[in-house]
């Protein structure tokens, strides 16, 4: 390329932006006019960015007191009616749990970023880890649904950042964008396009007479419509189980209606809400499932063993909760092993085992702040079709 | 104490009417000045202790205040004469009594000599709080009922006097003091000239013209008053004209929601009149109607909204006493 | 298996500007139309340990970002030797500080001493060894055009700092290019 | 007098009714602060519509329910925290705290002790009973020395806060604290937190007589009631003379009363100013950049 093409050519947006700094930018993309957060490491690129990013849009970034007030601040604003988001690491995210729930289960819209590092406890600060996939999912206490999204690139955490505003929206629940260290402070060139025209997704508002109403009674979407205070309906909203009205309620009944429609929400929406990566899977004899920068060492691991004559393929959940077991159910249908690389001491292996019934599947767990490589997945890879192809003639 | 009573022997008993000049001579001149907080009572007695002080005579001043802030009673006791003792006049031996209230000038009556004292009275109302204590529909305040022809009776001479409604007219109702003030020197024979001297020591600067107005006007009223009649307010005066505070005649009916009241007691024990009790399904119910004066204790601390209290309002205080006891 | 690959890493210990440096480089390589992965590794210090910031470069998109062969290894600090040796590359180039990093270990590489920190102290701030090494690594692997680094170094530096640290690049080109025409180490240093 | 006032609110306009009656115990004086609270909010003439109200977890808690607003019942000891987040993204509406002294200063004291740092406007209402009343009358950080409660069988050894004490020492630019005898002060008391502008902490001396009073034989609900009145004085009267011979360590009445700057008007306005320079240089910016082209 010569200097009067660059000068002449309309310059595409290619940024060198890091992992949490493409987060910031998503969310601002997305709508969001709201940050409450708590420093910890790796996430707090996050917090400076939209503290500098949010007054500019009118929006407020506000350092709270600690983890739980973040979240607090966070579902609160949103009960207001403005997009909101946090984000933290291990640590802090257990923190937040409880009042995940309640965002769950009074059904109020907000993005929670959990940069995960090494655990359990305070772990190790800057070393990635990719042990909160359960906590994700079950970290609160008792049944509820939610949306977990585990982008694996740059460029994936600001599609993924827009995305979980927008589902969260659509379907009135907490989204929770995992990524781990390695991807939140890698810098990578990405092009971003102008997003100012983009549409933004907003929840579904209550309209109509007050009196008729009903704050959690659903649409044949399973989502109820949202009520913004101000606007005339003065409704109640509780974390203690409710029926149709907001009122807490401990009718057997009333509570199953409401908590079953809760429980099956999201169901009717995981057309929008899946989402996953397939690479090479049509003929894989091995078939790696991983997320994150483990996804990222196994797709260099495919060359590795392709080149060796080994047939992998790898299916990556971009959307991590709800899984995406059907997609998976038909990609592993032809693989002869299944091999999941995390960095962790087996969660995916455990969904993973779970939705493919009988099926072997190969843990390969690592938690020592080293990420996999691609070269010992590609080894492992080998091995196991070696293994596998001399099980099939004996 | 046998000092006062043993100068007693010099009084000259032709002397009826209390004069600056015949205090020379006698016992000494008190004058007992009272009001409510705010009024001014202290600087009317300053200004009186100054005069009588620049006339050479020894004067003692004593006064309560301290406490009174806005609207609590302030009184002042002015004593002078060629030699006085105590500080303080006792029941009985006032000579003159300036009150700037209506309701505290009749408290301190029985401080005036029944024979020969002089009651210069405002007859601006303050009501107290304590005297709302009995909340009965249509029944009157806990205020002094009597009216100027009724005090009449009780002293030697008398003047009731509007003078905070005088002061107003002229611009500043905190004159009315300086009114009374006014009043005040015609039955004391210092000279006008050194009164208004006085003032203007003691009134701050921007106001002496306005005082002085007060001070004349004060003066001429008495003038006026003594034409006509000694005990001053009859028909056409001031005072008469005064309505009594406005007296909102209602009924009180109490509204209970039975299924809220939880039986907890606290408006039954804590009503004033004792006029609530739980009946036998231990629900709050109003058992002497008659007692209730709507005071509404039991709604604001009904801890369950299970009271609320109606003042309905009737047409005349007529229908206000029928309503209260039906 | 689609391989433009090239893996860069500068090494030290944290405090010494190695992340702000390879930022510089990956801006560079951006504008120029390359695909970056800069990542980092640093411990929870603020200051001192180890630390290094690595790049991956491509034609096409990076598919691992992190480092597993390197091609270059940039050395300003000799804590850095350890976690970096085994990643070298067969044939791979080591440009280390001699102040610094003095003795290397034994391994199939070229390597260039170079006075960087030295370098730095002499231009007035041992604070612009990470510059100098920049200006060094950039003559020797060739890897971007001059104009385009001094431009993401006019871009990532305060203007007070601004004619330092281009002073700074300038002194690492020299070096660089001198130690082209010179004659690399092939054992041990 | 209280009459006018009294007679022009009727308390139920601002109830919810369909949650009537409500689940406090009888003579629970978190009722009565429920009133004062109303007739505060009626008084001010804010609007039902753009009221919120936040509450945390326990018997307070429970209150939010009750009012006919848009109203948050969220987690416990986290009333403060959401009330921020709703108050800066939502300056329009008028945000109240309902908390208890449990909710407020043990599981939630982080939250109050840097609301009076920040100075959001915010009314937070803290209603005192000295207990955890809906989890069966454990001790609570307001308990007072030696009183009995199924976690001090032997009573309380641990001293009690002073939550006033504490809202001011953290910074609070209001604080107040009333008993729930003397209800038109009460709402006075309110009122003025309600207007006041910064964060607004309102401590209520509230009985838990079914729990605390029966655990402590402080006799029924009136008599608890009238116990609260003979305790409490106006700080007025802190200095009097007689103040050595009862004891005086809960004064009533504004406590503190500063004024400090509110933060989100203040974020706000410095939001702005970063908003202008950037349209200043970005103006600037276009203005030059054709000049440059010239040559």
């Amino acid at each position: 390329m010569n200097a009067v093409d660059t000068a002449l050519a309309p310059k595409p947006a290619v940024r060198l932006i890091s992992g949490n700094h493409a987060c910031a930018l998503g969310a601002l993309a997305a709508g969001c006019r709201f940050f409450a957060g708590y420093p910890i490491t790796p996430s707090s690129e996050i917090a400076e960015r939209l503290s500098r990013l949010l007054p500019e849009v009118d929006g407020v970034f506000v350092q709270m007191e600690d983890e739980i007030a973040s979240i607090a601040a966070v579902i609160g604003a949103s009960m207001g009616g403005v997009k909101a988001l946090t984000a933290t690491s291990g640590p802090g995210f257990s923190l937040k749990q409880e009042n995940i729930g309640y965002a769950a289960g009074a059904e109020i819209p907000c993005v929670i970023v959990n940069v995960m590092r090494g655990g359990p406890s305070t772990g190790m600060p800057t070393r990635p880890a990719q042990g909160d996939i359960m906590q994700a999912r079950w970290g609160s206490h008792g049944d509820y649904p939610i949306v977990v999204l585990a982008p694996a690139s740059v460029r994936e955490i600001y599609d993924e950042t827009m995305r979980a505003f927008d589902l969260a929206e659509t379907c009135r629940t907490p989204v929770v964008l995992l990524y781990d260290q390695v991807i939140a402070q890698l810098a990578e060139t990405v092009e971003l396009g102008d997003t100012s025209d983009l549409a933004r997704t907003e929840r579904k508002w209550a309209s109509g007479p007050r009196a008729a109403y009903q704050p959690y009674a659903a649409d044949e979407d399973g989502i109820p419509a949202m009520s913004r205070p101000g606007a005339g309906y003065r409704v109640h909203t509780t974390g203690l189980n409710h029926a149709e009205n907001g009122f807490p309620t401990q009718n057997p009944e009333a509570v199953a209606r409401n908590l079953g429609r809760l429980l099956t929400k999201l169901d009717r929406h995981r057309d929008a809400i899946d989402s996953w990566q397939t690479i090479n899977c049509d003929d894989a004899e091995v078939l790696i499932v991983a997320i994150g920068i483990s996804a990222r060492a196994a797709t260099r691991a495919l060359d590795i063993a392709r080149a060796r004559g080994v047939r992998a393929g790898l299916f990556r959940p971009i959307t991590l909760w709800p899984f995406p077991e059907t997609a998976l159910r038909e990609v592993a249908a032809r693989a002869r092993a299944v091999l999941v690389p995390e960095m962790n001491a087996g969660q995916l292996s455990l969904e993973v085992e779970r939705i493919l019934g009988g099926k072997r599947v190969e843990g390969m767990h690592r938690f020592n702040g080293e990420p996999i490589t691609p070269a010992e997945i590609a080894a492992r890879a080998e091995s196991l079709a070696k293994a596998a192809l001399a099980k099939e003639t004996r | 104490m046998s000092a006062p009573s043993a100068s007693r022997s010099g009084i000259d008993d032709e002397q009826l009417r209390p004069s600056a000049t015949a205090a020379k001579a006698r016992e000494p001149m008190n004058v007992l000045i009272v009001g409510v907080g705010g009024q001014g009572v202290i600087m009317v007695s300053k200004a009186l202790a100054w005069l009588a002080q620049s006339k050479g005579f020894e004067v003692k001043q004593s006064e309560v205040h301290g406490m009174a802030k806005r609207g609590g009673t302030v009184f002042s006791h002015v004593r002078f004469g060629p030699q006085v003792w105590s500080p303080t006049i006792p029941k009985g031996e006032a000579d003159i009594l300036v009150a700037l209230e209506w309701a505290e000038g009749l408290r301190w009556l029985p401080f005036l000599k029944p024979d020969t004292g002089i009651f210069i009275c405002d007859t601006k109302r303050i009501v107290p709080p304590f005297a709302c204590l009995n909340r009965r529909p249509g029944a009157p305040l806990r205020y002094s009922r009597e009216t100027p022809a009724e005090v009449k009776a009780h002293v030697a001479e008398g003047y009731a006097i509007d003078a905070t409604r005088m002061a107003e007219e002229l611009g500043n109702e905190r004159a009315a003091n300086v009114v009374l003030i006014g009043a005040l020197s015609t039955v004391l024979d210092f000279p006008a000239a050194d009164w208004e001297l006085a003032l203007s020591a003691f009134v701050p600067k921007k106001t002496i013209a306005v005082n002085l107005d007060a001070f004349r006007l004060g003066r001429n009223w008495i003038d006026a008053a003594r034409r006509t009649t000694t005990v001053a307010p009859e028909a056409g005066a001031p005072a008469a004209n005064i309505p009594a505070p406005a007296l909102v005649a209602y009924s009180v009916r109490l509204e209970i929601t039975p299924q809220w009241c939880k039986s907890c007691d606290i408006c039954v024990k804590l009503c004033p009149e004792r006029c609530l009790r739980l009946n036998d399904e231990r629900i709050v119910e109003l058992a002497q109607p008659e007692r209730c004066t709507g005071c509404r204790l039991c709604e604001l601390l009904c801890p369950d909204f299970a009271i609320r209290v109606h003042l309905d309002a009737v047409a005349n205080n007529a229908a206000a006493a029928q309503g209260a006891t039906a | 298996m689609r391989d433009s690959r090239v893996e860069i890493r500068i090494g030290g210990t944290g405090g010494q500007g190695l992340i702000l440096c390879a930022k510089m480089l990956a801006d560079a390589l951006a504008a120029a139309g390359k695909h970056v992965a800069q990542s980092q590794t640093y411990e929870p210090t603020s200051r001192g340990g180890y630390c290094n910031s690595d790049l991956v470069i491509s034609d096409g998109e990076v598919d691992f970002p992190l480092a597993t062969a390197l091609d270059w290894l940039v050395l300003l600090d000799r804590l850095a030797i350890r976690p970096s040796w085994p990643l070298l590359k067969p044939g791979a180039l080591v440009i280390a500080d001699t102040r610094l990093c003095p003795d290397l270990p034994e391994g199939d590489r070229r390597a260039h001493h170079l006075p960087l920190s030295r370098t730095a102290i002499e231009l007035g701030s041992e604070r612009v060894a990470n510059i100098v090494a920049l200006g060094a690594l950039a003559a020797l692997a060739e890897i971007c055009e001059r104009r385009a680094l001094e431009q993401a170094v006019r871009a990532d530096t305060p203007r007070s700092f601004l004619d330092l640290n281009l002073d700074a690049l300038a002194a690492g080109y020299r070096l660089g290019e001198q130690a082209i025409t010179a004659p690399s180490s092939t054992s041990a240093g | 007098m209280i009459v006018d006032s009294a007679a022009a609110f009727d308390v139920r306009d601002y109830l919810r009714q369909e949650m009537m009656p409500h689940f406090l115990c009888p003579g629970c004086g978190h009722g009565i602060a429920l009133r004062a609270l109303l007739w505060a909010i009626h008084e001010q003439g804010i609007d039902k519509d753009t009221l919120a109200v936040v509450s945390g977890i326990g018997c307070a808690g429970r209150l939010s329910a009750y009012i006919d607003a848009n109203t948050f019942h969220v987690t416990h000891g986290r009333p403060l925290a959401y009330a921020t987040g709703l108050a800066l993204a939502r300056p329009d509406l008028h945000v109240v705290v309902i908390t208890g002294d449990g909710d407020c200063l043990a599981i939630g004291g982080n939250h109050l002790i840097h609301a009076c740092r920040r100075n959001l406007k915010l009314t937070c209402l803290m209603l005192n009973n000295e207990v955890y009343g809906m989890t069966g009358g454990q001790v609570s950080p307001t308990t007072s020395e030696s009183r009995l409660t199924s976690t001090t069988p032997h009573g309380n050894a641990e001293p009690r806060f002073d939550a006033c004490a504490l809202a001011a020492a953290a910074g609070a630019s209001f604080v107040g604290r009333e008993g729930t005898r003397h209800v038109p002060k009460l709402k006075e008391l309110i009122r003025s937190g309600l207007v006041h502008p910064g964060f607004a902490f309102v401590e209520v001396l509230s009985d838990c007589t079914e729990i605390f009073g029966r655990k402590n034989e402080l006799g029924s609900s009136p008599e608890m009631m009238l116990r609260q009145k003979s305790e409490l004085r106006p700080s007025a009267y802190r200095d009097t003379v007689d103040t050595p011979f009862r004891s005086n360590d809960l004064p009533t009445g504004i406590l503190t009363k500063t004024e400090r700057p509110e933060y989100g008007a203040a974020y706000r306005k410095a939001a702005a100013a970063q908003r202008a320079s950037m349209a200043k240089a970005s103006a600037a910016k276009s203005a030059a950049a054709p000049a440059k082209g010239t040559p």
